[in-house]
């Protein structure tokens, strides 16, 4: 028997269910919008923007989705972005942007370290530990901070980090090559699959026309989703994340060594905050000490309407990503529909679980794989 | 599903109701503050004839951040933020001014608050509508300091929101000024965080007087926290004066109750119809900059003065 | 002829997955008597248990329960009518005592009521006590699990047990344990559906057998009218040759694989001994006698271990990564704790040792379907997942995971638990050829008579310890039984 | 095989280790307070207060740890007890206090009853359901309150209230009752625990003196916690919330119904954070719209706190509340010792992981346990 596609399942509700949740969100805010005479909902301009909002949380998103599959679990996240970030504004006058960004960096990795160094061979629970992390990095932004919002009065500084963060990114030429690539493969491979993302990929690049950018978050949340993607996909180190996460006993009786992984995926996810978190700092110039509080669960809620797994073994990053725009897309039709305040809690709630049955009921193959 | 549906549909009649649109971005429109001065800002521009979108960023300054995006995206004829940080702030104005939306502060000033006097308007903006947040602290303190006892140092204990707020400093800072100007002879023994809620205040006041239990006075820095307080000092027996900041309702009915001594009366209504004057004047406007109201410090004798907003 | 305990017409089963698992099974099951099931791997034994059970439901044919037609659709309903299960995967709380355990079919009233725990304890006496009642069964090795599991199909009183593979993961002396038992309750008139792939056990235990094959009833006779290889060849519809010991004094090569010392506090005392190239060590012991721990120390999977493991002269570091880099493998006794992913593909675990950067699919899928052939894994293609596998062709997927070139040490830890009779001689077979071919085995076996007929040396443990060594051909399985177990017993299933 | 009591077992790390957390972080502060000349720190004023502090955290925690035992989860705990809250305020003044409570109360379960649900028969996972129902639930109370804080104005339910949730109840008498039972069944049973458990009560009833008395929700707390705990350890009702968390599939075998006991759980735990929300609402009469945001995260760290596994199968209410005892202890502390608010944050994180670190260092075993 050789690998055939199995259209069914691909495009079953099971497979592709948050994209569905996505589709129908948008076509449904979309015509809300027309029907109320609002510009355009779809415009590119404003798909851009849900994609920069949806940035942060969907880079965390992508090493949290990773660290899922592995069993773990990170609530740290927020707090080591806003170190991160605190880290480069205090730093940035003094060394200079690159360098403080290093520096930013460098001791996110480092709580990763203490996370998963704590988690693996003192045995303690995740949960507790990055709860414990969460509390203790917070409060070392407000010790950092002394309870202050710091910023960054140098402008040649300030000119590097916004160039960073808020450069826009003409996308209508890489993206026409992106879908040529994909199709020349699909050629050549035949293997459909690609080729349908090429063509919706070009047909998307020619609706948004010849101006169309996006802001640099957009294009490393890209970039970062696709490495780990292909990561996970394609390398043996992918293949062993998900198996510490299926069996962890029988991954380590293989010969894999299940505290490197589970380690790295601790790393991987502080080393993503910390990223957010420049990413973050450069943004505003600024950061204040109770920045991105709360985030984590927004993160979580992305990887986990994304169809990932909190008892690891199962995961797609892509569908994270997915599922964060999802979150963002729910927020940002709020404010273009300008929906009464009190009623938004009540049904962003309604429309989280609703996406997240779309797939679930859809396949009740799914609902048994994640009970084994 | 079908319901929440109608009642955004319902929502999103009433938002729309044309008339030029005027954005407020606000901290979170679940703290009753806050939204209070949405209620002063969209019932002042439904007067104008105005549409006002209300946007509430949950206490999230990267949601805020997407706020002002989204409005300055919808090309709005002006834009009142409520900054749930001032430094980050600055950033947002720039954004604006680089859009040519018209953007003012409300509440809170832009801009460092540590160096920045409140009178001191940011560059780039129309105004800023605010209580002066120092000026509520001296109101206090010198309110206080009428109740402190004459023959002996007096014990004050300040229970501070949460750490990371400028307004913890400046309302801290004011009242010590208000103290001294009045000639207060006091020592302040304790300053815990209450987290800006009742429970939080409570359980501050509760520990505090288990540790020093002669303290005569409790210095709230909200309102909140100052009725949660109130139920700590009776519950341990303490005769220890309480004064709080914000002129909530909650407040004043505990203040005509005897159960709270004073507190500081802020108007947040009142601040949203100055913003959204402010905006509707445009920059060709002749009022003033830097808009704000009088704050009296109120006792049960005076309570009457000071409606609660929120 | 009276009315059957139970009797099934035309039993179907379809998976949601597509695999047609049951294509119509005729089955009755007599009071009084012991009914073996048999079949080998994939056969659809378990399948048909778990609808009697009422765990799952059947797609199509009936059930009847002393004459009337019944509906089981959940596990109640079952146990209710006086169905108890003991099923293959072992499903037990392990978080909970074993007495807690045993008891938890109870219904109402206390925990700790004592009429209840004295009736696990008089449940665990005629099991011969194998456990502690208060043991977490998180904590127990798998051959104690599958005691308990047994203990906590007999508090219920059935009228009818069904067992399924119950002395799998058990060795001699538990065994008989289990045997007395079922003769026990057949004597009160109760009946035993027993499926096991030991034809010695059917022929000594049953009263009639049934033969499943792909989903079929292929045969159905009194066991009296049959003999070993008459069954194994309608097990596995051609005749199976019996494993015969190989002629002795095999040429084996230099020592490749040298323990000094190793040992592990509380578990293994030291143990030094060396096995050569080529050479089949067998390790032989009851319950608890530390074999999987030795094998667990040499592949270094034992944090605790201390003492030197060199393979070939070179000292091979203590932990599994660089005893798999090093070419020593191990084949652990759980095998669904221990020894696979059950969310991969059948291919995804056979790659799981691999290494290298890039995933190789054709190569993995090439290797997964040689192994599908050589091991005749019941399975549908490479891309099946393996919990969707019979116990026995998981068992297979993971024995095929170290069949690669770069093993040099295979560490083996009851290999055939739950294998079926067919494939079991090939597999030994296999072990043998692999000696010859060069590799340095470690066979740790509850089946005695394999040791006998594959080991070039068997090493005897007891409470931890080596206590023995022997020479396979001047020793028989009673030999064997009486050293491991320290004490004079009985053959058993010879009598 | 009789059963003896395993002494090293039950004082052993692993058992007793949130216990002995407890202890040493209150010697540790009676000895700082000592050192600084403040008043005893181990006073009945200041113990009495802990507790009630703890009482909200500790009852919705403790059913909580019976959610957790079932192999679930509930995030939306703080928003039901706030929606609670706002009910019976909202109602109070219409039909007096009792009636609103129950009216309350049921809401709480309603909930309860959709979460579990969902999770149970569409079979989406409780992470993202009850992440979910947390939003909706906080929305609801939003559109209830419409942003504004709501109060009872009338006194005389507001009496009914206060008298519910601040009498103080004096404990002196009722301790030494309990401590002699004890020590009487200790006798009859020759079961030297609950003995022990006896002459703890009476010496502390003693030390605390006549007039020692606490708070209401003290009191409640204890009821419940004892009745659950009883419930769970004594009964085959308990041990099923075992059976089903610890492995669903051989509960369902053995003829348990798996899915009444996850509901039952989900109403539980709803119950309980609705009684939270009666008492939270009961103190000032009074709610706002953002009365106990973020109370989960600290409700399931008592419990973790308290050794329950997040796995399911495993856990005790008890140690849930010193759990919650811990958790707030500190934060009395700091207040105690005045310490700055800046560093508090630091401090409580490295207690939480420390205090996590006692039994699990203190137990291989239990890392062995975990892992099953
Ligand atoms: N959960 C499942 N999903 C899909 N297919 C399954 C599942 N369980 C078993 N099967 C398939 O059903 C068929 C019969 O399996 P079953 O477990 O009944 O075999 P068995 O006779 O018990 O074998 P063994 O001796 O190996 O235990 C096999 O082809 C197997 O792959
Ligand atoms: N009945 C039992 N109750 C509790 N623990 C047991 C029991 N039997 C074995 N053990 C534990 O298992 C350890 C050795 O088990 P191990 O699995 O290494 O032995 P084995 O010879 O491989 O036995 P098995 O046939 O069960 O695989 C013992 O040290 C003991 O701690
Ligand atoms: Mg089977
Ligand atoms: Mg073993």
């Amino acid at each position: 028997m050789n690998r055939t596609t199995d259209w069914r399942q691909i495009f079953g509700l099971r497979e592709a269910g948050v994209y569905y949740a996505l589709l129908i969100l948008l076509a449904l805010l979309a015509a809300i919008a027309q029907s109320q005479g609002l510009p355009n909902y779809l415009s590119a301009q404003n798909l851009g923007n849900i994609a920069y909002q949806a940035s942060l949380v969907g880079i965390m998103g992508v090493a949290m989705t990773v660290m899922l599959i592995t069993g773990a679990f990170d609530l740290s996240v927020a707090s080591v972005a806003a170190l991160a970030a605190a880290v480069l504004i205090g730093l940035a006058p003094g060394i200079g942007f690159p360098l403080a960004a290093l520096a930013a960096i460098t001791t996110a990795i480092g709580i990763g370290i203490v996370n998963g160094v704590i988690v693996q061979f003192v045995g303690i629970n995740a949960f507790i530990v990055t709860l414990g992390t969460l509390t203790a990095v917070r409060g070392l932004v407000l010790v950092l901070t002394d309870g202050r919002s710091l910023m960054v009065e140098r402008p040649e500084v300030l000119q590097q980090m916004l160039a960073f963060e808020s450069t826009r990114v003409p996308l209508f030429w890489p993206l026409l090559a992106i879908a040529a690539a994909l199709l020349v493969l699909a050629a050549l491979k035949r293997r459909p699959l690609p080729g349908l993302g090429g063509v919706v990929i070009a047909a998307l690049a020619l609706l948004a026309g010849r101006g169309f950018a996006v802001a640099a978050p957009v294009v490393y949340l890209a970039l970062f989703t696709a490495i780990v993607w292909a990561v996970l996909r394609f390398t043996v180190v992918g293949r062993r994340v998900y198996a510490v996460g299926g069996n962890a006993e029988a991954a380590r009786l293989s010969g894999i060594s299940v505290h490197a992984y589970k380690i790295g995926a601790f790393i991987l996810s502080s080393a993503a905050a910390g990223f957010a978190g420049v990413l973050f700092g450069c943004r505003l110039g600024a950061i204040n000490p109770t920045a991105l509080q709360g985030a984590e669960l927004t993160v979580i809620a992305a990887a986990i309407l994304g169809g990932t797994s909190l008892l690891g073994g199962a995961g797609s990053v892509v569908k994270t990503v997915v599922g964060a725009l999802l979150l963002f897309t729910l927020t940002n039709g709020f404010n273009v529909l300008n929906l009464g305040a009190s009623y938004q809690g009540l049904i962003e709630g309604i429309v989280v679980i609703a996406a997240a049955a779309i797939y679930t009921v859809g396949g009740k193959r799914g609902a048994r794989k994640a009970a084994a | 599903v079908r319901q929440a549906a109608r009642a955004a549909n319902g929502a999103v009649a009433s938002g729309n109701g044309g008339g030029p649109r005027y954005g407020l971005s606000t901290v979170g429109l679940s703290y009753p503050f806050a939204a209070a001065i949405a209620k002063g800002f969209s019932e002042t521009a439904a007067r104008a004839g105005a549409t006002a979108i209300i946007l509430d960023a949950k206490g999230d300054v990267q949601k805020q951040a997407n706020d002002i995006d989204d409005l300055i995206a919808q090309k709005v004829k002006g834009i009142a933020v409520m900054p749930l940080d001032s430094v980050v702030a600055q950033g947002w104005v720039r954004r604006a001014n680089a859009q040519r939306v018209p953007i003012a502060a409300v509440a809170a000033l832009v801009g460092d608050p540590r160096t920045r006097p409140i009178t001191d308007v940011y560059p780039g903006l129309v105004a800023l509508a605010s209580q002066n947040e120092v000026e509520a602290g001296r109101a206090a303190g010198r309110l206080a300091a009428t109740w402190l006892p004459r023959d002996r140092v007096a014990r004050i204990a300040v229970i501070e929101g949460a750490a990371g707020f400028p307004e913890v400093e400046q309302r801290a800072r004011g009242f010590r000024l208000g103290l001294d100007a009045a000639g207060a002879r006091y020592r302040i023994v304790a300053s815990q965080p209450g987290n800006w809620t009742s429970e939080g205040g409570e359980a501050a006041c509760q520990n505090i007087l288990a540790a020093q239990p002669g303290i005569d006075l409790f210095y709230n820095e909200a309102d909140d926290m100052v009725i949660g307080c109130a139920r700590a000092v009776r519950a341990a027996g303490s005769r220890a004066r309480l004064i709080g900041v914000g002129g909530s309702k909650l407040a004043i009915a505990s203040i005509k109750a005897g159960a709270v001594d004073g507190t500081v009366c802020f108007k947040p209504e009142a601040l949203g119809a100055l913003a959204f004057e402010a905006l509707h004047e445009g920059a060709g406007g002749k009022g003033a900059r830097f808009r704000t109201y009088p704050i009296p410090a109120v006792t049960r004798a005076t309570v009457g003065q000071c409606v609660g907003q929120w | 002829m009276v009315t059957p305990l139970l009797s099934l017409a035309g039993v179907e089963k379809v998976w949601p997955n597509g695999t047609v698992a049951l294509r119509g099974v005729d089955l009755t099951v007599q009071a009084g008597r012991v009914h073996g099931l048999l079949g080998a791997n994939g056969a659809g034994k378990s399948t048909l248990i778990k609808i009697l059970a009422g765990a799952i439901p059947p797609t199509g044919g009936a059930v009847s329960w002393q004459g009337e037609p019944v509906r089981w659709n959940n596990p109640r309903s079952a146990r209710t009518a006086g169905v108890a299960t003991i099923y293959q995967h072992i499903p037990l709380v392990p978080t909970l005592s074993v007495a807690e355990n045993m008891l938890l079919e109870q219904r109402r009233g206390w925990r700790q009521d004592r009429l209840g725990r004295a009736r696990a304890a008089a449940v665990a006496r005629m099991l011969g006590d194998p456990f502690n009642l208060d043991a977490i069964v998180g904590d127990l090795p798998i051959g104690t699990r599958q005691m308990v599991a047994i203990a906590q199909g007999l508090m219920s009183d059935p009228a009818l047990l069904i067992m399924d593979e119950p002395t799998a993961s058990l060795a001699g002396h538990e065994r008989e344990q289990v045997y007395s038992t079922i003769r026990r309750l057949t004597d009160e008139g109760r009946a035993v559906l027993f499926v096991s792939h030991f034809l010695d056990e059917i022929v000594a235990l049953t009263d009639e057998v049934t033969v499943l094959r792909d989903g079929r009833a292929v045969l159905h006779a009194e066991t009296a009218t049959l003999d070993e290889a008459a069954i194994a060849a309608a097990i596995a519809g051609r005749s199976v040759a019996a494993l015969e010991r190989a002629e002795s004094g095999r040429r084996t090569g230099a020592p490749l694989l040298e323990l000094r010392d190793l040992a592990s506090p509380g578990k293994l005392a030291p143990a030094s001994f060396a096995v050569a190239k080529g050479e089949i060590v067998g390790v032989a012991g009851m319950l608890g006698a530390g074999r999987s721990e030795l094998l667990h120390a040499i592949f270094g999977a034992d944090p605790a271990a201390e003492g030197l493991v060199s393979l070939g002269g070179d000292r091979v570091g203590r932990t599994p990564p660089e005893a798999v880099a090093a070419g020593i493998a191990l084949v652990p006794e759980d095998r669904a704790a221990q020894g696979f992913v059950p969310g991969m593909t059948i291919a995804e675990n056979l790659a799981l040792p691999r290494t290298g950067t890039l995933i190789a699919r054709a190569d993995e899928d090439a290797a997964a379907r040689a192994a599908i052939d050589r091991l005749a894994i019941k399975a549908p293609g490479p891309d099946a997942l393996v919990s969707e596998l019979s116990g026995g062709n998981a068992q297979k997927v993971v024995i095929a995971k170290w069949l690669t070139p770069e093993t040099r040490v295979l560490l083996l830890d009851e290999p055939t638990a739950g294998i079926d009779i067919g494939a079991r001689t090939d597999i030994l077979r296999l072990i043998r050829a692999l000696a010859d071919y060069g590799l340095a085995v470690v066979l740790v076996s509850s089946e005695f008579e394999e040791l006998i007929a594959v080991a070039d040396r068997i090493l005897v443990m007891r409470d931890g310890a080596v206590v023995a060594e022997v020479d396979p051909a001047a020793i028989d399985e009673a030999g064997l039984i009486q050293l491991a177990s320290g004490t004079h017993t009985d053959t058993g299933i010879a009598a």
